[in-house]
C-alpha cells in the first residue's frame, strides 16, 4: 500500500487515538498520544492489511529551543515485510516525568532501545522488564542526548555550536 | 571581585598540585626493589643483552576496541607481518603480554577496565597508544571519550592516524624497540621492573 | 555453623556466573556477555554494552552536515562507505536534490567494495573464532587489495569518507575502474578456495549446523536483520525491495536460508559475497559518463577550474566551506542495506546548517538481545560461534 | 645394556636443562607482586564471587573415560614400535585387545555416557 492508504486505514481504523496522520517526504507518519501507543501498536502489528510485523527502530528526540509544545518525543519505525511498506509513530512527551508504554510485549527487539531511552533521554518507560543504564556507566548522572547536557567539559578552543552552548560548558562540574 | 576569587581558585589549585607531587616523590622513594637479585647482577653489559632479548620478544595484549583494532590485525597479516619484528604473536590474557597496544577509542566506561588490565600485566611492560584517539581524543572531544590514554597509564609511544596504517604501527613498535636498547641497562630499566 | 553449611548456604544458586567481558580475543570489539553456566550449558546470557560508547550522536548535533559524514566513517568501522551513504541519502531526501546517475553508479561501487571487506573480516574473524587460522590469513590479502582501491580512490585505506552530500568526493580515473575490474576477475576463484576451506569441513559443519537457532517468527520479533534475517527465511533485501541510489538498474539474486542456525547465515554472506561481486561486474560495465556530483552549486562544491573565471562559483565555493549546506527544516529516514542489515541514518534538522538530532538506525544493536537469547542452553563453545555469526560490530552498538 | 645407557643420558640431559632454567628464572626474575596484579583475570572486571564453587559430576565421569582410551593408545606405542619382531602373533593380540576395549566403547555409548546433560 502506498504511504497514502497507511496513513487512511491507520486513521479510519483507531479515529481520536491518532492525533494526526501525515505524508512527509513520502513516509507515512502519524502521532498519538503516549496513553493510546500500545493500542495503535497493537492494532498497527495485528491488522492483516498492514502486517507491520518488523520493528526496525526507536529513537528518542529533545525539541528544546525548538518552537513545539511537547518538548521531548519518543519516534518508532515499523516496517511490513510482506507489504513492503513502513510507517513513523510520533509520539510527544511532556518536558517534566516523559513517560510512554512499553512495547516490548508487541516486539521483544524493543529491549534495548527502550533502555537506551531511558539511559539517553531519561524517558520512564513503564512495564520495561529491567529499566536500566545501558551504555553509560551505572553511576553515571544525567542524560547525555538531552540538549540542556553540555557536550563536553573542557573548552573547545574552536567551536561550531551556538553561543548560548558553551556558557553551559563552562557552569558543568567535570564529571570524572 | 571575580578577579580575587579567580586568584584565589588558581592558588588552591597550586597548592593541591604541590601536595600531589609531593605525595608522589614521597611514595617512589620508599618503594624498595624488590628484584634485588636483579639489581645487584645487571651490569650495563648483561642489562643491553637482556634489553636486546625483551626488545625482540614483544608479546602484545590485545585490546583491540575500535576501528584502531582492524588496522592491528592487518599489522599481524601476511602483508605488513610484525613477525618479522617478534611483535606477532597476540597473547589474550595480559599474563602472557608485556606490550599493551591501546588501539582504539577508550570511553568513560572502559577506562577502569584498561587501568585493571594494565595492572594484571607482569612487569616489564610497555604500552603503545594507537591512534589519535587514543592519543589525545581524536575527533572526539565529548563527554563519553577520555583524552588520551596517558591519563590512564603511562604510555612510551603515541602513534598518530586515524587509523595510523599498519605501517606506521610497525613504525611505532621500531621506535619503541629503540627506546627499549637506550633505556637497557640504566636505571629506568631498574625503576620499569621494580 | 561449619564451613560447609556455611559454605552451602552461600552457594544457594548452582551455577556459576562466568565473565566473557569486554577484553576479549572472540567478542568482536569490547562487548561483554555475562554468562549463568551450569557445567557446560549457558543457562542465561546477560549482555552489558557501552564500552566504546563514543558519544557520535551528541557530537554530530553540533557539527556541520559536512563535518559529520567523517563522524558517521567511525560508527560502523568494517564498512564506512554503506554508513556515508545512509547519511547522504537521508540528507538528499531533506534537501529534495537529485544525484547524477554517475555518482549513484560510483557510490554504489564503493559500497559493494566496502561490503566485500566487511564480509572478508567477518569471515577472517568468525573462521578463526571456531579455529581455522587459515582463512584469517586469507582474508586478509584480499582485504588489502580492498584497501589499496580505497586508498587509491579517496586517499584513506579505512576511513574514505568518499560519499558526499550530493555526489562523490571527486570522479573515478579509468585506471582506477581498470584495477577494480582486475580486482573483481580475481575474486571468485578467491571465494572458491574459502569455500572448499570451510563449506563440506566436517569441523566447521558440526560447530556451526543446528547452532543459535532462530526461527523466521523469531527473528522478526527480535528485530534481528540482513544476513542473520534472510537466514531464517525471510526475503527481504532494501536494495530489492525499496531500490536507492540506482539499485534497481543492476539484477543480482538475494540468498534466501531455511532453518536459520550459524551455518545458514555462513552461507548467506558467502553468497553475497558473490552477488557484491556481479553488482559490481555491472555497474562497471554500464557506468555512464556526466557529472559525479550534483550540478546546484548550493549543495556541491564548484568546479576548482571555475573559480578563477566566474565569480558566482567563487561565491558559492566560499559560501559552501565557511558555512556549509544548510538543509530545510524537517525530519526524515532512509533505510539502506549494509553488510550486517538495515542502516539508516533518522535526521531531524531545524533548518540551520546544524542537523538538531543525528540517530543511526544500527542492525548490530538491534541484534544483541536476540544473539544472547540464542546462546541460552547453548555450549560455551557455542557462545562464540553465535557471536560470530551475528557479526556485531560496537562502534555502531555503542554509537 | 647399551640402550639402558642412552636413555638415562637422555632423561639426565632433559632434567638438567630443565632444572637450569627453571632455577635461572626464579632467582633472576624481578618480583613484584601489588595487590591490583594478584587479583583473578576477569577480562578485565573485578570478580564479583569466589569461583571455587562446585564442578558438576558430568567433568569427572568425562575424565575417567578419557584415561580408559588414553592408556590403550599408550599401549600401541611400544607395540607399534616392536611389531617386526612380534610379527602375526603381535597382531591378533593388539586386535584382541582393541576388540575388548571396543566392547566397553560400544557399552558407553549405548548408556549415553558420551552425551553431556
Amino acid at each position: 500500500m502506498t504511504a497514502e492508504e497507511v496513513v487512511e486505514t491507520v486513521k479510519s481504523a483507531l479515529g481520536e487515538a491518532v492525533q494526526k496522520g501525515e505524508v512527509n517526504l513520502g513516509d507515512a507518519v502519524i502521532f498519538v498520544a503516549p496513553d493510546s501507543l500500545h493500542k495503535v501498536a497493537q492494532y498497527i502489528k495485528e491488522d492483516a492489511g498492514l502486517k507491520m510485523e518488523y520493528l526496525s527502530d526507536i529513537r528518542g528526540v529533545d525539541y528544546l529551543d525548538q518552537d513545539r509544545e511537547p518538548r521531548f518525543e519518543a519516534v518508532y519505525e515499523l516496517h511490513s515485510f510482506e507489504h513492503n511498506h513502513s510507517i513513523r509513530i510520533r509520539v510527544g512527551l511532556e518536558q517534566e516525568n516523559p513517560t510512554v508504554p512499553t512495547v516490548t510485549d508487541l516486539w521483544n527487539g524493543a529491549l534495548f532501545p527502550e533502555r537506551e531511552l531511558f539511559d539517553m533521554l531519561g524517558f520512564n518507560v513503564t512495564g520495561h522488564p529491567n529499566l536500566k543504564r545501558l551504555i553509560m556507566p551505572e553511576e553515571w548522572e544525567g542524560h547525555p542526548l538531552r540538549k540542556d547536557y553540555p557536550l563536553t567539559t573542557e573548552d573547545v578552543a574552536f567551536s561550531h555550536n551556538r553561543d548560548y552552548k558553551s556558557e553551559l560548558v563552562k557552569s558543568k562540574p567535570p564529571t570524572r | 571581585m571575580g578577579l580575587i576569587d579567580q586568584a584565589v581558585d588558581a592558588f588552591e589549585t597550586e597548592i593541591n598540585n604541590i601536595r600531589l607531587n609531593v605525595k608522589d616523590a614521597v611514595e617512589a622513594l620508599d618503594h624498595e626493589y624488590s628484584g634485588a637479585v636483579y639489581d645487584s647482577i645487571l651490569t650495563t653489559k648483561l642489562g643491553k643483552v637482556v634489553g636486546w632479548a625483551q626488545k625482540n620478544a614483544l608479546w602484545p595484549a590485545t585490546f583491540g576496541l575500535a576501528c584502531c583494532a582492524i588496522e592491528m590485525m592487518a599489522m599481524a597479516n601476511s602483508r605488513w607481518d610484525a613477525a618479522r619484528f617478534g611483535a606477532e604473536v597476540f597473547r589474550a590474557s595480559p599474563r602472557q603480554a608485556d606490550l599493551m597496544i591501546v588501539s582504539g577509542r577508550v570511553s568513560q566506561k572502559m577506562a577502569p577496565v584498561l587501568k585493571t588490565i594494565y595492572d594484571q600485566m607482569p612487569e616489564p611492560k610497555w604500552v603503545i597508544s594507537m591512534g589519535a584517539c587514543a592519543s589525545c581524543g581524536g575527533i572526539f572531544n565529548n563527554y563519553s571519550i577520555v583524552q588520551g590514554v596517558d591519563r590512564v597509564v603511562p604510555v612510551d609511544v603515541y602513534v598518530p592516524g586515524c587509523p595510523p596504517g599498519p605501517e606506521a604501527l610497525l613504525y611505532g613498535i621500531i621506535k619503541l624497540q629503540e627506546k627499549i636498547m637506550m633505556e637497557a641497562g640504566t636505571d629506568s630499566a631498574k625503576k620499569r621492573v621494580a | 555453623m561449619s564451613v560447609t553449611e556455611q559454605g552451602l548456604l552461600e552457594r544457594e544458586k548452582d551455577t556459576m556466573t562466568l565473565n566473557m567481558g569486554p577484553s576479549h580475543p572472540s567478542t568482536h570489539g569490547v562487548f561483554q556477555v555475562v554468562l549463568e553456566m551450569d557445567g557446560e550449558i549457558v543457562r542465561s546470557a546477560e549482555p552489558h554494552i557501552g564500552y566504546l560508547h563514543t558519544g557520535i550522536e551528541k557530537t554530530s548535533e553540533n557539527k556541520r552536515y559536512v563535518h559529520v559524514i567523517p563522524m558517521t566513517d567511525r560508527l560502523d568501522y568494517l564498512s564506512p562507505p554503506q554508513n556515508n551513504l545512509a547519511f547522504c541519502l537521508t540528507t538528499e531526501k531533506l534537501l529534495q536534490c537529485q544525484v547524477p546517475p554517475r555518482a549513484q553508479y560510483l557510490r554504489v561501487i564503493m559500497c559493494e567494495l566496502g561490503r566485500l571487506g566487511s564480509h572478508l573480516v567477518w569471515l577472517a574473524t568468525h573462521a578463526l573464532d571456531i579455529g581455522a587460522m587459515t582463512v584469517f590469513l586469507y582474508c586478509w590479502r584480499e582485504r588489502e587489495m580492498i584497501l589499496d582501491l580505497n586508498e587509491e580512490i579517496s586517499g584513506v585505506r579505512m576511513m574514505t569518507s568518499y560519499i558526499r552530500i550530493g555526489g562523490v568526493m571527486k570522479d573515478a580515473t579509468p585506471g582506477w575502474l581498470a584495477k577494480v575490474r582486475k580486482f573483481i576477475d580475481y575474486l571468485p576463484e578467491k571465494i572458491d578456495e574459502y569455500e572448499r576451506l570451510l563449506t563440506r569441513n566436517p569441523i566447521w559443519l558440526d560447530r556451526t549446523e543446528g547452532v543459535g537457532v532462530m526461527t523466521k517468527e523469531e527473528a522478526i520479533n527480535w528485530s534481528l536483520s540482513g544476513p542473520a534475517l534472510r537466514a531464517s527465511g525471510v526475503d527481504f533485501d532494501f536494495r530489492k525491495k525499496r531500490p536507492y541510489s540506482g539499485y534497481e538498474n543492476f539484477e543480482f539474486d538475494v540468498p534466501v536460508g531455511k532453518n536459520g542456525d550459524v551455518y545458514d547465515r555462513y552461507l548467506m554472506r558467502v553468497e553475497e559475497m558473490r552477488q557484491s561481486r556481479r553488482i559490481i561486474a555491472q555497474a562497471l560495465n554500464s557506468l555512464p559518463d556526466g557529472p559525479y556530483k550534483v550540478e546546484d552549486n548550493k549543495i556541491s562544491l564548484p568546479e576548482r577550474s571555475t573559480l578563477h573565471t566566474s565569480m558566482e562559483a567563487l561565491i558559492h565555493h566560499f559560501k559552501l566551506v565557511s558555512e556549509g549546506v544548510s538543509v530545510p527544516k524537517g525530519e526524515t529516514y532512509v533505510p539502506t542495506e549494509g553488510p550486517r542489515g538495515e542502516v539508516g541514518f533518522y535526521i531531524v534538522s531545524d533548518g540551520s546548517n546544524v542537523p538538531y538530532r543525528v540517530k543511526l538506525r544500527a542492525p548490530s544493536f538491534m541484534a544483541i538481545p536476540g544473539m544472547c537469547k540464542m546462546m541460552d542452553g547453548s555450549f560455551i563453545a557455542d557462545v562464540v560461534a553465535v557471536i560470530g555469526s551475528i557479526d556485531i560490530v560496537m562502534g555502531e552498538v555503542d554509537r | 645394556m647399551t640402550e639402558y645407557f642412552f636413555i638415562s643420558v637422555f632423561a639426565i640431559v632433559a632434567l638438567v636443562v630443565v632444572g637450569v632454567l627453571l632455577t635461572l628464572s626464579t632467582i633472576l626474575g624481578p618480583r613484584n607482586p601489588t595487590p591490583q596484579k594478584l587479583i583473578p583475570y576477569e577480562c578485565g572486571i573485578i570478580p564479583r564471587e569466589e569461583a571455587k564453587g562446585r564442578y558438576p559430576v558430568r567433568f569427572a565421569t568425562i575424565a575417567m573415560l578419557f584415561i580408559i582410551f588414553d592408556i590403550e593408545v599408550v599401549f600401541m606405542y611400544p607395540w607399534a614400535v616392536a611389531l617386526d619382531q612380534l610379527k602375526l602373533f603381535g597382531l591378533i593380540e593388539m586386535v584382541v585387545f582393541i576388540a575388548i576395549l571396543g566392547i566397553a566403547y560400544v557399552y558407553i555409548w549405548g548408556r549415553g555416557g558420551l552425551e553431556w546433560d
